[in-house]
């Protein structure tokens, strides 16, 4: 497979090498199992947020490690969820006894994995609290299924509950934080191509010349539904309209717009999608009052765009504009 | 006729290597309805398991029960690393001081693995996982069925699940687009049980 | 083509709108001729820096104006540098009286664009300086030639010349330092796929399952030569040694090591090349003390990565830790 | 036999129809050693141009060729933007106010448009340019050729251009890679020259 790897079994250990290489001052790495955590950690006195799953969604979660964000991250193999005794290592790494958050995205793998680090930190003395995002549409709840796949809001929960906790926030408040926003957010994305795991060299799935999988999760699974391409405002505003749908976001309602790049996709078209997107909220009488656009939550080298939005209150806001400095989403420091 | 920990080691080495060599398999039916991972997961996994047994013998079935359970959480990572991992360590318990299982205490310790695995995961029969393979073929285990008809089972089961709709897992996410395919989990499961049969009881 | 646009006429002004209505604390967008200012230009008593080029490559310039960095850019179509009116009329908008230093990629077209707006603006007795910068050790070098182009340097250059220029330094000295900072840096790039215009929909060049453009630019030109895949250890030292036997850089010389990518490059696969690429200044006795990795100028959908070498002196180091409030690169605001 | 502005008219409206039709060609020729846009540039500019003349239909030679030398400089971008943009700026200070063009003067034009370029780019001939082109056929107008010869030798200097390696422009970052492929400046400058060839002088 033509990537820029050596072994590919060596691809997740090298990447994280590389990446606390290039943020030394924001970020360490713990090997043998594999951790990121803050340069400066444990922070005594702050309930700690420890996310993770499968890799190969860089930036997230080991770039959302720093000050006002996560204090770790636990990647695991490519889409796979970390290991419970790697979460456990992780989450006793940075306790800094007021409690653990642990941030963890609705896949069986993710919750089964956090569930039984859970276990093993409550019976070391640890309090753990544990907040599943599933935020995303393209998916039908119900009672007797998985339910919905956590994507975009996770982003915005690390950095919304971070700031929280970096203030000074309590376990409670911030878990409660946490839940609020994942009722508060709802997410959508579609695919152009499918992403290869470099772990197996071999393509997610294939597409046609003119075709697009709508309703695409970040691991490469197919979407619901295949489509044909169509123009850039169109394929907006399916993903738009069942999210405004869905909570239902209502005209008045502040929100914020988050425009994610799936990994192969240029900025110059996420930017367009952006415009797109602001437009439709406007229509729908939303305001939209803070923005995030870019490549935050990937899925290899897949083209394509997930949309968040979020609708935020007044401490939601707060946070979010509160000092962030990890290596992939930095203001204020 | 019973399984002492020799039988039982013949058990995973076997699952180690038909891991191995079905891994792409295994990986392209999760590539259909999921993230096409599941054979690089068990092969990985199970590589750790041999690893361990070879440099620690276990001496007990219960001992080798749980170094396979503990060691499947511990690196396969996913939904079937905790799934598989809780089967073996429940399975473990049943298997207490004993150092050979008969038919029927195999049986107890395989059919609390996979009330292990459903009381973690939820899943029942028809949610096209696991469950569909290696349900019906412990009980009729339980019901004293010898190990052909046992694999028989797994195998129905695991046909069973091609016309599903996913109620469980990666494939629930697609609705309507998971039918037509077999489920990677129910066929991993019928590789692992293939394995116990092939195993030779003294 | 298969690409989140609506008409490929369109690609350029609807992205500017939407980087703008994205970001619209710090930058604005003016439509015909295009060009994107701060949000507080014009900033009287301070040099203006403008740069700019074809577009394609963002968030290149665009994503680089705003404080402590540029005070505007001028973005031509794909591929092709802006008008010598668009520059004329971007630098007025942002003169502040004390001169403008045009920051100019070494393309015939950026060149000649430039020049003559440059002529123009000198018309109307505003001072105008231009560094060109050809940091690219692909392109073998001669009087004769058109010379080497300008890639990565750009960056650096624009970020270290806007921090001297908000704090206060003159048009002469921001100049020297623009040329220092170009003399200082060397840069290589490779290509694993080609690029396709949204604008003519046409890949750039086609390259084998195997096959490496080496030597690549950011246009889609092929590059020196077409070599087989290698790990990204060895791709990453067939960047580096060019880079480092050019200047040449030395043993004990402090450098920032800056690995660019293309567009379609997961970031996992950037931290990789990041982590060979240290290892090997490591050995060259070069002292990496700052880095910046990521997707910052870029050739739309292209796989790939360039890296960059610049030796620091002191006053560039200060000035690349200064604060920087830009889309694209932010830290200490 | 002299050149009108309504001749002239001809040759810049058979100039748009010639870049529009052989787009995609001149983006090929450029893919190939550069950045595979100079047919879409050339499209460009002179679209603006013909829509500017039907707006504002110019009066003398003069006024033509700077309009048409402002437009290209002001919508083209890129190399070629500057370069033909001089090519008729500079041509139109030398048509100053006359009504028609005698072929002595419009070769005088065209030379200094030639000069332009080249004050510019600083190209010679064989840096594999649309100097390469243009330069021949230009000699002979000034020398009083006929424009069938003219048209003859930018044909020839194009194809000459095919195993150069370049010297100027972005072709030149490709080193020996660029041998094998004509000049798409060079393309384009036949067909500028080609459409002038067509034109009827009254
Ligand atoms: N809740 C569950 N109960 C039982 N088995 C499950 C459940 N969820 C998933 N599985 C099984 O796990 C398999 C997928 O395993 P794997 O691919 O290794 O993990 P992941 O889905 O995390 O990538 C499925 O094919 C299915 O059989
Ligand atoms: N210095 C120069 N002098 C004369 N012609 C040049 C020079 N540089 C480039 N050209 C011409 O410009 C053509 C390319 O034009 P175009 O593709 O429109 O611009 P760009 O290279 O900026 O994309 C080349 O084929 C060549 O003929
Ligand atoms: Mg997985
Ligand atoms: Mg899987
Ligand atoms: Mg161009
Ligand atoms: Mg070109």
């Amino acid at each position: 497979m033509k990537a820029l790897i050596n072994q590919p079994d060596q691809v997740v250990t090298e990447a994280l090498q590389g990446m606390v290489m290039a943020a030394p001052d924001l970020i360490q790495l713990h090997e043998n199992p594999h951790y990121v955590l803050r340069a400066d950690a444990p922070k005594t006195g702050k309930v700690a947020l420890v996310s993770g799953g499968g890799s190969g969604h860089e930036p997230m979660h080991a770039g959302f490690v720093g000050r006002g964000m996560l204090d770790a991250a636990c990647p695991g193999a490519i889409f796979t969820s970390p290991t419970p005794d790697q979460i456990q290592a992780a989450s006793a790494a940075v306790n800094g006894g007021q409690g653990i958050l642990h941030i963890v995205k609705n896949y069986t793998g993710d919750v089964l994995n956090f569930q039984m680090a859970a276990e093993l930190l409550q019976n070391d003395g640890i309090e753990i609290h544990s907040v599943v995002i599933d935020d995303d549409v393209a998916v039908k709840d119900s009672l007797y299924t998985a339910g919905r796949r956590g994507v975009g809001a996770t982003v915005l929960a690390e950095k919304i509950c971070g700031a929280a906790a970096e203030a000074g926030a309590n376990l409670n408040a911030i878990t409660a934080l946490c839940t609020s926003i994942n009722d508060s957010a709802r997410s959508m994305g579609l695919a152009l191509s499918p992403c290869t795991n470099p772990e197996t060299g071999q393509p997610s799935f294939t597409l046609g010349e003119n075709e697009i999988e709508y309703g695409i999760g970040i691991h490469g699974e197919p979407g619901r539904q295949r489509i044909p391409w169509q123009p850039a405002d169109n394929l907006t505003e399916k993903l738009m309209l069942p999210i405004i749908e869905d909570l239902p976001f209502k005209r008045g309602d502040e929100v914020l717009l988050f425009i994610n790049g799936l990994g192969a996709t240029p900025l110059l078209e996420l930017n367009i999608v952006y415009r797109a997107a602001e437009k439709l909220a406007s229509q729908h009488g939303l305001k939209v009052s803070r923005r995030l656009v870019g490549a935050y939550m990937t899925s290899l080298d897949m083209a394509g765009v997930s949309i968040t939005l979020l609708r935020l209150d007044e401490s939601m806001r707060t946070y979010w504009d509160a000092p962030v400095c990890t290596p992939a989403l930095r203001w204020g420091c | 006729m019973a399984y002492a920990v020799a039988s039982l080691m013949q058990w995973i080495t076997c699952a180690e290597e038909q891991f191995q060599s079905h891994l792409a398999e295994l990986n392209a039916l999760d590539a259909a309805i999921g993230d096409g991972d599941h054979g690089s997961n068990l092969a990985r996994g199970f590589a750790k398991v041999r690893e361990k047994l070879q440099a620690n013998p276990p001496e007990t079935p219960a001992s080798l029960f749980k170094l396979v359970g503990m060691t499947l959480i511990s690196t396969v990572g996913g939904a079937s690393g905790p799934l598989y991992g809780s089967f073996f360590l429940e399975a473990g318990k049943i298997a207490g001081e004993q150092k050979e299982l008969d038919n029927a205490t195999l049986a107890r310790c395989l059919q609390a693995g996979l009330v292990g695995i459903q009381r973690l995961g939820k899943a029942e029969a028809g949610d096209k996982t696991m469950i569909d393979a290696l349900e019906p073929a412990i009980r009729a285990l339980t019901n004293e069925a010898d190990m052909g008809v046992a694999t028989q089972k797994a195998r129905e089961g695991r046909d069973a699940t091609i016309p599903l709709i996913a109620r469980k897992g990666r494939a629930s996410y697609l609705g309507e687009r998971a039918i037509g395919h077999a489920d990677p989990g129910a066929t991993s499961a019928c590789l692992l049980l293939n394995c116990l049969a092939g195993a030779c009881p003294t």
